[in-house]
């Protein structure tokens, strides 16, 4: 129970991953924030994965109100949180309890022994202590009275219990800082600006880091601190982000390259919310984040912004999605740009709302009535959010249609180093506004490549017309119910999304690039993907990874790449969506899938074991 | 917002080339015949209106009009048209809806439309009926209505927009018979200058699945006697022969004669359009007989979209950020070499 | 332009195909339905197909405003309102200009001659009198003077010219009585009912119809009357009925089978209103057929009223089925019985209200966040919206899940005779209702077979119970954000709905029962399709129609069916949603795609020609 | 409708085996200790009573009540209450519902439920905030909030759920705050005794993102001075000393001082709360200082459920068809031999 009998030596790791966990209130996303900044500062490479309950603040110490995060740093890129816990800091039992289970034997257990009280070990479930009980045998556990060091350290500056109580955590992080010879100077820094008004906060936060750092480091019973280097990155400038705030920033490039302002219309939902909160921040950019009574008031403001002009997106998630369903299709039919935002979550229907799925995948290519095809992509790492927020602004004014960009909620709260972009280095996007005609204007009249049709602003003289949701007829839009127009209309609607696959880039392997098994993803799995992929070929497997960013329409070359493998499995957090999608465009191809839906992403070792298995099996 | 140097259009300039396909009599073409005529008369240049509408009949309303418009999803046009006028506040929108589009499908659009104060004018077409899914009842239909969806009378009481309105925090309200162009331009040139959420529901007869709703307020016999014409600052005279009008008696509206039981004209209540207490705009909005038609509320007050532009612009000249990049290279980043 | 120049010899034709068209205010529909009707009673099989506009009252004499009816009787079975039409009756220029490419080269046209004035002629969009141009010489034109002739016939009732002017639709179809040998009774003692206290309006309609019926006989220009003998028919009490009435009439036999009363909870839209019409009408069953004031409080007030213990359905349209995914999904979840009923329309968006298509089967089984299986079925013919119907409530009460029945606005809005069924001869329904549990009540403890859960009713003592839309604990139903839990419900939501497949008939083949090819089709356009394949079948084609009514799960033998035929054709009036389906299920097959998107049903000779090519080529 | 034969309850017999998870100091712990208590002097079975709600903190309540429940979706409970009530008339049916449930998604459903008149009670927790995701401006948000979207502070102004339940048609409407378990107890017997939608505004406090957002009302030191405890036929007297009173001046509420200026008790206003003209009432649900508490308004009247039921009833008794098979054989039917 005590590392008396653990002999570690000192170890310099590639790659570490630790988890904070404790009560939703007891500061652990702060914690694993500042863990993971002070790291990135380094040159580590991160990925983070915070996990809260649905609760706003649950009662102290039961299971059900553990919050945690988790951060997985490295010397080499890492792409994913990771599985394995190699440091689990518990700031009660039942996050202990909760959490127990991901640490393998041998890793290292950082518990609060003051929180180890006779109440919490029974909120916890427990039936006795469990650090009396062989059950931590396996591990090197390191004990601390984490709380009352805590209050000793900042006793005489006259905060009131409560408060004082809530530096505990910096005492933790101060012990864990020491462990991998981090800094304490950013964390110091961000609370001087953070409370800049309250110095008893500062005084104390900064006190329990350094008291926390000093014990690890006096503590005869503490294993010497790890080695984590730097990480090869490219060179640059970093900052360190997450899915959310990309999304809202590569929305913000997208307004600022295209020329056009951005207009946010959207309700609150988890796990999206972010995404309206950050650009509520922009008012300096012109944004208009504008709350909605509704998901649907939020969709149809954005048609109603698109059609003035503005560069206009709607964020929801999957419950948000299914409400704007019918005015998507309002979008396809008056064709004008936009783009709707899902940050997937578990479903169906409320489902496990703060957990992570990619359920929705077939709600966004077929949620609407009617034949409404509408352009479809994901982005697939937190920082790539941007990217893909700033493609799907691109498509959706150059093609005037509406794309749904699907992240999820994994990447959307987990952050990585960004390496900063500058608008300059973004590719152009080219609105097709038009300011005069000559003769009538036809509003339905389109580019011969991409079949677009050109956006009249009201206020534009001279281009007066009417659009919507009645079928239209071709070129002048005025509406129409001759069959033959509408057969035309429905394919025309079809072509433009299909040729967007002239717009797009190809398809890409990553590891073999041809041979055994290709492993094909799509959106947020991407890091556990390519993290199993690659350590397989690495070892020597003709495994391959195509993971897709455009759903609909395919990247042209996806049947050509699928021939080039014996094998072919998709994985998806989901029962079999895409593979779906694509048993239908290639039924050629025999497909294996893995899926699993358990609200959590995929697992490293889950996933090589089932690529082995697939490789060793007929 | 006006310019000064505005052509000078004639209804002519607002018909588009559409044929308009309203049964014959419905009502909808005397307030599209009245837009038509009241646009010249707001100085304002063509291509800053934009007509915005759900589904229903009267909801095909921006069809008929040579200006921008959208012909929406069933109740969904106060949502197109509050992104429209956030987009840009210089538009005038305006909205075509019904009594189902606004008040059933369209309600809570409706409601938070008004609660903002969203500088449109909304033109409610109420026939108490829907009328383009032929014939069921709506939310302002009456108790014992008998109608598709009803064939043993309606048992569900309706709303009253002027109630359900300055309930949710109108502003403005106005209301005009279906038939009555004079006062339908009328109305709309002042719902134009108001700048604000103006709600102006339209008596609309529905001569197929509704017709003579209204009869008791409208034919040709009563109607001098059965609307009561309000206008800011004079007093609430009505009558055939001018001679009656409402005082107050406790909490209650009373139709009183001039010249009987020694009533002057001096009793006679004086209309406060703009009294931001509702009060009093509630009662008539309320009051059954005569019913009160004209620009029964006219508040000023703060719209949403205004407010909106006015603090992006005050933010926007403050801040040091000028790009994107400027926020992207602030705070906390790092290098790697 | 006359038929001075055609010899026509009397005929006894098989089958007749008859379209009436005129202005929207001209009463084409009641002329229509009466000649159906009458014709229903001689003992003909009739298919019919009402066609108008989406005004309500469009201007006189406008292309927009014809509204036409088109019955098809038959001496043998008909499935089809027709493709060419036999006779066509035309009551102004605008009916002629939009009708005349059905009619072929032959056939015969009556024109009310008084209509083409100058304004109505220019009105259609004709530069000159169509009578008067060579374009008629095919056809056998018959021109009457209806309209004043109609006058003339009742000029001394009294009736005020609008009101006689209304009349002269059944001049028209006194004419076409006669052309076809039909007794007027049916039709008089229809006004004498209808306007029971309308005098005068009951004398006009008489005698229009016979001044009509007697300038037929009378006129010699008129060919001989055409003779449609009785079909053979299964002997039995036969009614005409509409798909919606059908519909209708299912939920109330399944209603009263059940044992429970029937609840709708609805939002107009069309083509779906006229079921809620229908249910309003029979309070005295119990029915309770509420208008919501949207879509989603249709849906939602259903479930509630599932939740309470009743028979509960909502019916809608394409754009209603999208605002009610969201709702459908918590259905799902809480594993409550309940019937959504989508009368397809053309999409996307508001489309082609008034038109037909099959395009919201994809958004009928993917319209909704999550993982979130429901049972997918479809109707078939007008008069099998009575099975469905009643299956559909079967199904869901059952199995405790919620199912979609699509249907269509062909089959809704058409007629058939229906052999009147007995609640009696109809399958049992037992719902899974408890009144009492030995110990706690776990509402989530299922039946081993189907899977279902119980039904237990608010005001039963002892079984009070929470459900709702966050994920469900197996077996007790409390709340559980468990990640192996998740995944389990997740299966057993599939799994339940999987298993019904156990439940349903197999798929049975018309036709060939193997060979060459095999057409499949699914819903409205069973008609179509049946008689094409049948009188190729007939004509020694070694073809078969595989028609699915069960969506989702597919019948147990789908596959085995598939394997017997060379060739597969799946035909759909969409741009190939179930053509995905299967594919997606049987990629082993090779699928050719049929699919026509104008808002009109097949034509059988287009099929024909389509299934020849196929059958050619390759 | 209430039996008589009743076992009798503890607020026990209430409670589910589900753990409260609100956050130690939510009003809410309150409001469902209130609802557990209020129950058993109902006079109903436990069976017999439905907790419905849609999505948000408030929102759980049904799983903490040992009673049938549906925790429904964001928005939707009303429309849940409805079908539950239309299905089973016999039944009590509840509603707990957030201000983002109820006035934002949920609005029109809400202005609906009030329309119809459907004999639920609905607690609408206004916390002015949405607590669940986090901190969110509400409808009922104050200006210049700042919340996690409202940064630079909320620019929409609030609706006001009294105006807008009575806008709608509200039969019934009380208030009360949030702590205050005694009154929310009786008004809760009241609610359950009224047939009709009971629309009961709970000024709840959100110790986490909008703490104090009634300390003005709510504090020990000024409450008595704050809430004007109103009951149908008593004065409107409030106040430490219990010598405030309101009188009607014009149209207009005015707080005097008995014992001042002349003022009497009997010059009170007394209050009405069953007086079916709304402008009194609505008149106290907007007063600012002192914040009206009580039952404002209980106005008897038909319940579209009740209506619906009874009519079924009727009609059933009346018709000669007995079975469906009836309805198929008769009218216009025909052999084929
Ligand atoms: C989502 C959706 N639901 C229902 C409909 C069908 N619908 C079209 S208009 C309408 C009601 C029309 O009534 P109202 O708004 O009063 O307009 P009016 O025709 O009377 O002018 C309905 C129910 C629809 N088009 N879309
Ligand atoms: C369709 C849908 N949209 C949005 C959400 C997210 N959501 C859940 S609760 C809520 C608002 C909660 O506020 P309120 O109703 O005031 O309840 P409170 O938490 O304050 O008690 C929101 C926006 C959701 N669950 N479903
Ligand atoms: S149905 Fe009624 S509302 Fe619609 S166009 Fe005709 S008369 Fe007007
Ligand atoms: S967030 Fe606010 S409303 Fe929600 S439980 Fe906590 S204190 Fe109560
Ligand atoms: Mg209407
Ligand atoms: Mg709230």
């Amino acid at each position: 129970m005590t590392t008396e009998n653990t002999h570690l030596e000192k170890r310099s790791l590639k790659n570490v991953v630790i988890r904070f966990v404790g009560d939703s209130g007891d500061g652990m996303q702060l914690t694993g924030t500042q863990f993971s900044a002070t790291s990135a500062l380094l040159g580590n490479d991160i990925a983070t994965f915070p996990n809260y309950p649905s609760e706003i603040r649950a009662p102290q110490g039961t299971v059900y109100g553990v919050s945690g995060f988790q951060v997985h740093i490295g010397e080499s890129a890492v792409h994913t949180p990771g599985d394995d816990v190699d440091v689990l800091v518990a700031m009660n039992p039942a996050a202990l309890k909760t959490n127990l289970s991901s640490v393998p034997p041998g890793k290292t257990i950082i518990v609060d022994t003051d929180s180890f009280t006779k109440k919490n070990i029974a909120k916890a479930g427990y039936e006795e202590n469990p650090l009396l009980t062989s059950q931590m045998d396996p591990y090197v556990v390191i004990e601390a009275p984490i709380t009352s060091l805590t209050l000793e350290s900042i006793k005489d500056i006259g905060l009131d219990k409560s408060s004082a109580d809530r530096s505990k955590n910096m005492f933790a992080l101060g012990m864990v800082y020491w462990m991998f010879s981090r800094p304490l100077e950013h964390t110091i820094d961000f609370f001087k600006k953070k409370f800049k008004n309250k110095p008893l906060v500062i005084e104390a936060n900064i006190r329990a880091l350094k008291a926390g750092y000093n014990y690890a480091q006096t503590l005869e019973l503490m294993p010497s601190p790890f080695v984590v280097l730097p990480a090869k990155m490219e060179p640059g400038t970093y900052r360190i982000i997450n899915g959310n705030t990309a999304t809202a920033w590569g929305f913000m490039a997208a307004a600022e390259k295209s020329g056009l302002e951005l207009y946010l219309g959207s309700y609150p939902i988890t796990p999206a919310s972010d995404i309206l909160h950050e650009l509520a921040k922009h008012l300096h950019f012109g944004v208009k984040a504008f709350q909605a009574e509704d998901e649907i008031a939020g969709v149809v403001s954005t048609i109603g912004a698109s059609f003035a002009g503005e560069l206009a997106i709607t964020t929801t998630s999957g419950p948000g999605l299914a409400l704007k369903g019918e005015a998507i299709g309002l979008a396809i039919m008056m064709e004008m740009p936009m783009v709707i935002v899902n940050v997937q979550r578990g479903g169906p229907s409320t489902g496990l709302p703060t957990k992570t799925e990619q359920s929705d995948l077939l709600q966004a290519m077929y949620g609407r009535n009617g034949e409404s095809p509408a352009i479809v992509i994901a982005a697939s790492t937190p920082e790539n959010c941007f990217d893909y927020a700033f493609i799907a602004s691109k498509l959706a004014v150059e093609h005037m249609t509406p794309v749904i960009l699907l992240t999820d909620g994994y990447i959307a709260n987990g952050s990585a180093p960004w390496k900063i972009k500058t608008v300059e280095e973004m590719p152009e996007i080219k609105n097709r506004k038009v300011t005069g005609v000559e003769g009538t204007y036809e509003p339905y009249e389109r580019d011969p490549e991409t079949l677009a049709r050109t956006w009249a602003v009201p206020g534009t003289p001279g281009l007066e017309h009417r659009v919507g949701g009645l079928e239209k007829q071709d070129i002048t839009g005025n509406v129409s119910m001759d069959p033959e127009n509408h057969q035309h209309m429905t394919k025309i609607r079809q072509e433009k999304v299909d040729r967007v696959a002239n717009y797009i880039p190809e398809l890409e392997v990553e590891g073999a690039q041809e041979g055994d098994l290709l492993v094909v993803g799509w959106g947020g799995t991407y890091g556990s993907l390519f993290t199993a992929v690659n350590s397989m070929y690495e070892n020597g497997e003709k495994i391959g990874l195509a993971h897709f960013n455009y759903i609909n329409p395919l990247p042209k070359n996806t049947k050509e790449i699928f021939k080039r493998f014996k094998k072919i499995v998709v994985c998806e957090l989901n029962m079999g969506q895409f593979h779906m999608v694509l048993t239908s465009h290639f039924p050629e191809f025999e497909y294996y899938k893995h899926n699993k839906i358990q609200g959590l992403p995929f697992s490293v070792v889950e996933l090589m074991n089932k690529f082995q298995q697939i490789l060793d099996n007929k | 917002m006006t310019d000064t140097n505005k052509p000078v259009y004639t209804f002519k300039d607002f018909a588009s080339d559409q044929e308009v396909r309203w049964c014959p009599g419905c009502d909808d073409y005397v307030v599209l015949r009245s837009i038509q005529k009241a646009l010249p008369l707001m100085n304002r240049k063509k291509e800053d209106f934009v007509f915005v509408s759900g589904i229903g009949c009267s909801s095909r309303f921006p069809y008929y009009m040579d200006t921008y418009g959208i012909h929406g999803i069933h109740g969904r046009a106060a949502a197109l048209a509050t992104g429209i006028k956030l987009a840009n506040h210089d538009l005038s929108v305006w909205i075509a809806t019904g009594d189902g589009d606004s008040l059933a499908i369209g309600g809570n659009h409706f409601i938070h439309l008004i609660r903002r104060n969203i500088d449109v004018n909304l033109i409610l077409f109420n026939n108490e009926i829907y009328g383009l899914t032929k014939g069921q009842f709506s939310p302002t239909s009456l108790i014992g209505q008998k109608t598709k969806s009803s064939p043993f009378g309606n048992i569900q009481p309706p709303f009253h927009p002027g109630e359900l309105a300055i309930g949710s925090g109108s502003k403005f309200f106005a209301r005009v018979a279906g038939g009555d162009t004079k006062l339908q331009q009328r109305i709309f040139v002042e719902a134009e200058k108001f700048e604000g959420a103006a709600i102006i529901e339209v008596m609309q007869n529905c001569v197929i699945f509704n017709d003579g709703a209204y009869d008791k307020y409208t034919d040709k016999a009563v109607k001098s006697d059965a609307q009561l014409r309000v206008e800011h600052g004079k007093p609430m005279i009505f009558g055939k022969e001018n001679n009656k009008g409402l005082v107050l008696e406790g909490l209650k509206l009373k139709v009183v004669t001039i010249g009987e039981n020694g009533v002057t004209e001096g009793d006679i209540l004086v209309h406060n359009a703009i009294d931001p207490d509702p009060t009093l705009h509630l009662m008539l909005a309320r009051l059954e007989m005569p019913i009160v038609v004209g620009v029964i509320r006219a508040v000023p007050g703060k719209t949403v979209d205004e407010l909106c532009n006015l603090r992006l612009a005050e933010t926007r000249a403050k801040s040091p950020f000028k790009s994107v990049n400027d926020l992207f290279a602030s705070g906390e980043t790092y290098e790697v070499k």
